[in-house]
């Protein structure tokens, strides 16, 4: 089984973990992810702040090459290129004439075929049947998963999961071993991209979601965001400094944890470069 | 001889649906609203009930334009009847452009009962266009073949 | 050879200041088929009308047409001038000379020219004209109500009132409907159950109105006053005739933990049941699906306890066929439950509750007797949240329209908490408050003025659980957009008001329209707010949209009329201008071939399937469409979508509209 | 005898149908064969080659009566009889589908669920001739179009082949028949043969199933049948796929248009 795999920038810096572990993760299941050759940013945050057309064309080349490069399903794994990528085919097969000026300014043929598929959504369709079988070391803890902003909204255009109250990772856990708790802060923004400009907002945002787990006795804080990631984790100091108290609790990679349940080297898996430390684990 | 357009005085038809644009040019009438005397009236009880075969047999009647009009979407008198219609000029007026007959020539408008200033507007805009396409001399030519050989023969 | 007679008005000068009206009189003389022709000042004044009857008479004319004002002012008169005269009404048209020659043209020769064209056109028009008929239906004296809330109870008295018969369903046990669950109403505070009772009482025992409760609309067939209901009784397990409603049953059924529905959930009941203690009829059913017989076979201990013998298990649902001339639809609304809204709790904490569910912890009776005690615990919450617009113009939950009744219910509600529980703190989180409407405003001033209520106005973002209480996220929009954060005891959400369950279905059976929240669609927004595109089948109260008690009483009383003008009627006479299907000598029979392409597009459901059948053996030859004139308004749109022209619309045929085009083309 | 031959064979002789609808080969071409004798089964052949569709016979009560009969269909039937049956045209109870596949199998497609499928899969590849020449018109400007098909129209004889052959075109009474009143001139003139031709195209729109034996029958080889085919690829770029196929006689709130004012 072959795939077609969009790391995007985060996954070759900050969050390198990520694509470690989801590159490790592949083999166990018999699939092979194969980079989209010749790849660039998605645009970010920073694009579709800036210049409309600018943040359609940047996902609109990647796409084009996916295309070109005869794959029909990416996955992605940082939820925010998955919402570029996928806010874009939808603008674009919506407005025909925004497709021909996107399609003409990136000089490549697009026809908005290519399946964008997230890290849960890859996991459901290519791996979850298989799973069960696969297990050799239970993920036995209590789980916070939290979702983020970006994997689950706008639902009109990702159509994926609850909105409001989403559940697939829960699933996804419980079916590894875990006890995913009832919680408050399931999609509550972590502070995002103000984390380098505003690092006192994101201590405060980040801080809440990070205590409410712990409270609840959460032993570990599952994600599928680079940037939700490196908010709970690298800004551990801060938040701690907001919340005037030393909260441990690990934040892990949906993926890294699978990994584990299936008996992938934690090495490979890059617990070793969180900035809070997988030791209880 | 072809008229020159200035003198020309196109005969135009109007198909209109009871509710809205008959009685919008009733209101016209009872606002004393002038515009040009080449349109006439033909009655029906709903933009539903306009057979598009009328607005072909009155090309080959004549006529060098035609108007139809009825209730603004969602204002039908009989709930769907102009949405009826709608379909039916989207493709009719789609067969009709392909085979090289001048749509332009035939004006679809909604005109509700409270418009009657639209609809003087409508006939004024349309006789206007009318006048400066000319007649319709290649449908009537086709429509009565013997002049047509006549003018081959010329 | 056909005898027309042209009669040219000059309507005082407004005709002929622009018309030559003697010409065109004149000229219209002189074409073929016209008998007689004449002008005249004032056509619509009396000596202009017998100048008209005179004529017909005189010359034997088969047709007239007549060169006056628009036929929206005055073709009736002239038709029925014609008719005084002995002439079919239907053979007279009327040329529009004044709205649309004289007013809006200038004087000269186009404008002459121009009216006769246009009496031209309706000359060769009126002589393929047919002589038709009014259509006269006979009117089914009695009015079928389906559903027994405050909307059907009040069409069903007013229509009752007037000496005409009415039948009543109503699909749950007991009728009273929403407005019986109710604890207090607004704006005026007065007991639900006090102004509504005595009308359910005087709905059973009205002699002009039959009530069948635990029954439900299978079938509709007919048109207006001729309409056929096929109802379904359902089987309640009771001989109605021989239980007294003593209410013993109901204490020794072992089943006792049946979530109530009456107490949306928030009491229990038996599976033989009477709804609430006022019920209307105040006799038990028996709930098939949590009896313990039903369901196991065993047990018949309410059949063992009943002292009458009434019980009778093996009933099953009977079918009943009535014969109605009108149909009222009222049969409401439901509100949404909690478990539509994930980021209030997704009906995990039983803390948050509905609007209709605080509703009966307010009630007097039950389940609290009145007093405001919360769900989980039985604690008297000391600090409730009420949160406006829960699914209600929000287009990303499906629901763009107000639900209309929350902001004041919403006041009502955090009103009564703070009357019942002193020292307690409400806080409402709204949108906007809508509150038009005789002394609503009035009302929800008292709420923040008088009873503090905490009104915020922004919106809730989330609700979850911490250390037993309900954490509300919310902003307040007028303080700069600064988040709130409430601990609160109990939340109430005023969830959106939605079309009841089956609605849809419903509409489908009889054939009205609804709109995309299955609401069904009155005939006109504005001028027909009661009617439905079907005639004879009405709307009342919430089932169009949400109302309140007011709106809902009014417009049910408005229903009543149009019922009862519909009944006193002995025939309905309707314009013959309806759509037939030709019919020719067999082997044809018709030129219809029975494609029924144009069944979706008459929008009365007025076409039908017509067998033609062999007389001898009875074998169908043919099957064609046909048109129920009871139900056709004369749209004409099949007319122009058959393609084998096998129908036609009386009034306005192919033929005589063809005529007319080229008649007024070639002069 | 081949399979299909066999299956023919074996429905005659047990009288399972009074008649097949099929094809044979005729002295240059494929053409239709009514087979109701099992002797005559061996004529029978498979092609999807022959310029009828023989669904038009469907719909023939004097060939039919009220028997059951069979028909070797290709996707042309086919998608005729899944359109007749929309239009009530059908006792699905009295008609057998017949198809054979590429290895002489036969099927019996049971279920109009199994013809639709039948046709997702084999719909056969627009014809490039056809999509050529529409292009070509649709570059033309509008007094060229009209030259076009006025000189091409004039020829036409309205010798009705077109309405023969078409399966969908089955009224008892044509309006091209209809005299009250006399909307087209029976007799041959350009005005005429185009507005049949445009009562033709309004008739199917939403109907055609694009099969094209209109354009086969017809015996001066007029392009009528582009008429239809531009027709269906413009309706469905601008109304959509209508209810049961028939886009006139339903509609949509927010169908588009561009020249109503």
């Amino acid at each position: 089984m072959k795939l077609g795999f969009y790391p995007g920038c985060s996954l070759q810096g900050t969050s390198r973990e990520y694509n470690e572990s989801v590159k490790a993760l592949a083999p166990f299941f018999d699939i092979e992810l194969i980079d989209i050759e010749d790849w660039n940013c998605c645009g970010a945050t920073a694009a579709h702040s800036v210049n409309k057309d600018l943040s359609l064309a940047l996902p609109t080349r990647i796409l084009a090459l996916a295309e070109k490069q005869g794959m029909k399903e990416i996955v992605v794994p940082c939820a925010s290129c998955f919402n570029r990528l996928s806010v874009t085919q939808y603008e674009l097969a919506e407005d025909k004439e925004l497709k021909k000026k996107i399609t003409d300014t990136i000089d490549m043929p697009y026809e908005g075929t290519v399946k964008i598929l997230n890290v849960v959504q890859f996991i459901d369709q290519y791996i979850k049947d298989k799973l069960t079988e696969k297990i050799v070391k239970p993920f036995n803890y209590k789980v916070a998963c939290y979702y983020g902003c970006l994997l689950v909204r706008p639902h009109k255009i990702l159509k994926f999961d609850r909105v409001e109250d989403p559940t697939s990772m829960d699933e996804l856990m419980k079916m590894i071993g875990s006890t995913p708790i009832e919680w408050g802060f399931k999609t509550e923004c972590c502070g995002a991209g103000l984390s380098v400009s505003r690092t006192d907002l994101v201590a405060k945002l980040s801080g809440n979601i990070v205590k409410d787990a712990a409270d609840r006795g959460a032993e570990s804080i599952i994600v599928a965001c680079p940037m939700c990631h490196s908010n709970l984790d690298m800004r551990r100091p801060e938040i701690n400094k907001y919340l005037k108290e030393d909260v441990t609790v690990p934040v892990i990679y949906l993926t890294q944890a699978i990994g584990l349940a299936v008996g992938a080297d934690p090495s490979k898996l890059g617990l070793q470069r969180h900035f809070v430390k997988v030791t209880t684990l | 001889m072809e008229e020159s357009n200035n003198n020309f005085e196109p005969r135009i038809i109007a198909f209109v649906c009871n509710w809205c644009t008959y009685a919008g040019a009733d209101l016209t009438g009872t606002s004393r609203i002038k515009y040009a005397t080449n349109v006439e009236i033909v009655r029906f009880p709903c933009t539903g009930r306009i057979d598009f075969m009328l607005l072909l047999k009155a090309f080959a009647g004549g006529a060098d334009g035609i108007i139809v009009s009825g209730c603004h979407p969602n204002d039908c008198h009989y709930t769907s009847g102009n949405f009826h219609a709608r379909r039916r000029w989207i493709v009719f007026r789609n067969i009709l452009n392909f085979l090289g007959i001048d749509v332009q020539r035939i004006r679809f408008s909604w005109v509700s009962a409270a418009e009657g200033a639209k609809w003087a507007d409508i006939v004024n805009d349309t006789v206007k266009e009318i006048r400066e396409l000319g007649p319709y001399t290649e449908y009537k030519k086709v429509a009565n073949y013997l002049d047509e050989e006549a003018d081959s023969h010329e | 050879m056909s005898r027309i007679g042209v009669f040219i008005c000059h309507c005082g000068e407004n005709i002929s200041a622009t018309v030559d009206c003697e010409r065109v009189a004149q000229e219209a003389g002189r074409l073929e088929g016209v008998e007689f022709a004449t002008d005249y000042k004032y056509m619509c004044s009396d000596p202009g009308q017998t100048l008209i009857k005179n004529a017909i008479k005189e010359h034997h004319l088969d047709g007239v047409v007549v060169g006056s004002c628009s036929p929206r002012m005055h073709e009736a008169t002239f038709r029925k001038t014609c008719a005084e005269a002995g002439l079919n009404p239907y053979m007279c048209e009327i040329a529009n000379l004044r709205e649309h020659v004289s007013w809006v043209h200038e004087k000269g020769e186009a404008t002459t020219r121009k009216a006769i064209q246009i009496v031209t056109g309706l000359i060769s028009k009126v002589q393929r004209n047919k002589p038709l008929n009014t259509i006269k239906v006979p009117v089914t004296k009695c009015a079928l109500v389906i559903g027994g809330g405050i909307a059907g109870i009040q069409t069903a008295l007013d229509i009752a009132n007037c000496g005409q018969k009415v039948i009543m369903i109503e699909k749950s046990p007991s009728i009273g409907g929403h407005m019986s669950q109710l604890s207090e109403t607004f704006p005026t505070l007065d007991c639900s159950q006090c102004i509504l009772t005595p009308r359910m009482v005087e709905v059973a025992q009205h002699p002009n109105i039959t009530l069948y409760t635990y029954a439900e609309l299978d079938k509709l067939e007919g048109f207006v006053g001729n309409f056929k209901a096929t109802i379904r009784l359902k089987a309640k397990s009771i001989d109605y005739s021989k239980c007294t409603g003593c209410g013993l049953c109901t204490t020794k059924c072992p089943n006792k933990k049946i979530p109530s529905e009456f107490n949306e959930g928030l009491g229990m009941r038996t599976a033989i049941y009477v709804p609430f203690p006022q019920a209307v009829p105040n006799k038990p059913v028996i709930d098939k699906e949590h009896c313990l017989y039903y369901q196991k076979g065993k047990c018949k201990i309410c059949s063992k306890s009943c002292p009458t013998g009434a019980i009778e298990y093996d009933k099953p649902d009977e079918f009943m066929t009535i014969e109605v001339g009108a149909v009222v639809v009222t049969t409401g609304f439901n509100v949404l439950k909690t478990d539509f809204f994930p980021e209030y709790g997704y009906g995990k904490y039983k803390d948050v509750i509905t609007g209709l569910q605080f509703e009966r912890l307010a009630s007097a009776s039950w389940p609290t007797l009145g007093e405001i005690r919360r769900p989980s615990d039985g604690k008297i919450p000391q600090k409730v949240v009420f949160i406006a617009c829960c699914g209600s113009r929000d287009p990303a939950k499906g629901i763009p329209y107000c639900s209309k009744i929350c902001c004041m219910y919403t006041a009502k509600h955090a009103m009564l908490y703070q009357h019942k529980v002193h020292g307690g703190d409400s806080t409402v989180f709204y949108m906007d408050i809508r509150a038009g409407g005789k002394n609503y405003e009035e009302f929800v001033r008292r709420a923040i003025e008088e009873d503090h209520v905490n009104y915020v106005r922004g919106r809730v973002a989330r609700v979850y659980e911490k250390d037993g209480k309900l954490i509300v996220k919310g902003v307040d929009t007028l303080l700069g957009a600064e988040p709130v954060e409430i601990e609160a005891d109990m939340v109430v959400l005023a969830t959106a008001g939605v079309a009841s369950k089956g609605a849809e279905e419903l509409a489908q059976k009889m054939h009205i329209s609804y709109d995309p929240y299955h609401f069904f669609a009155e005939a006109h927004p504005k001028l027909k707010p009661v009617e439905t595109n079907t005639a004879g089948i009405f709307l009342a109260g919430a089932c169009q949209a949400p109302k309140d008690i007011p709106e809902t009483v009014a417009a049910a009383s408005g229903a009543a009329v149009k019922v009862v003008s519909l009944l006193s009627q002995e025939n309905l006479v309707r314009e013959p201008i309806v759509a037939v299907v030709n019919r020719c000598a067999p082997p044809l029979f018709s030129t219809c071939v029975g494609c029924f392409m144009c069944e979706t597009i008459c929008p009365y459901h007025a076409i039908e399937h017509e067998e033609i059948k062999d007389r001898k053996t009875g074998a169908v030859i043919k099957t064609i469409a046909k048109i129920n004139p009871g139900l056709c308004q004369g749209c004409g749109t099949c007319v122009s979508f058959c393609r084998s022209k096998s129908i036609d619309l009386e009034g306005y045929t192919n033929e005589e509209m063809y005529t007319e085009v080229m008649a007024l083309l070639n002069h | 005898m081949n399979k299909l031959q066999e299956r023919a064979t074996d429905l005659l002789k047990g009288g399972t149908v009074k008649l097949i609808i099929g094809f044979e080969q005729g002295n240059n071409k494929i053409r239709p064969f009514f087979c109701e004798k099992p002797e005559d089964a061996e004529k029978l052949i498979y092609s999807d080659d022959c310029s009828t569709n023989n669904a038009v016979y469907l719909t023939k009560k004097e060939l039919i009566g009220d028997n059951k009969i069979a028909i070797i269909a290709t996707y042309k039937e086919i998608a005729s009889i899944i359109q007749l049956n929309k239009e009530n045209q059908i006792k699905k109870e009295n008609l057998m589908v017949l198809t054979v596949d590429k290895d002489g199998d036969v099927t019996e497609l049971t279920s109009f669920e199994e013809m639709e499928k039948f046709c997702e899969e084999n719909t056969p590849a627009p014809d490039p001739v056809v999509a050529a020449l529409i292009e070509k018109i649709d570059k033309m400007n509008r007094e060229e179009r009209w030259a076009y098909w006025k000189s091409e129209l004039d020829k036409c004889i309205r010798c009705y082949a077109c309405r023969a052959a078409c399966p969908l075109c089955y009224c008892n009474r044509c309006i091209s028949e209809v005299n009250c009143p006399q909307w087209l001139d029976p007799w041959k003139s350009t005005l005429s043969n185009i507005e049949w031709q445009i009562n033709r195209v309004m008739h199917m729109s939403g109907r055609c199933t694009g099969c094209g034996a209109c354009a086969k029958a017809c015996p001066l080889d007029l392009p009528i049948g582009i008429l239809t085919k531009k027709m269906s690829t413009d309706i469905k770029e601008m109304l959509g796929e209508g209810e049961g196929g028939n886009v006139l006689s339903t509609f949509n709130p927010n169908d588009k248009e561009n020249f109503i004012h």
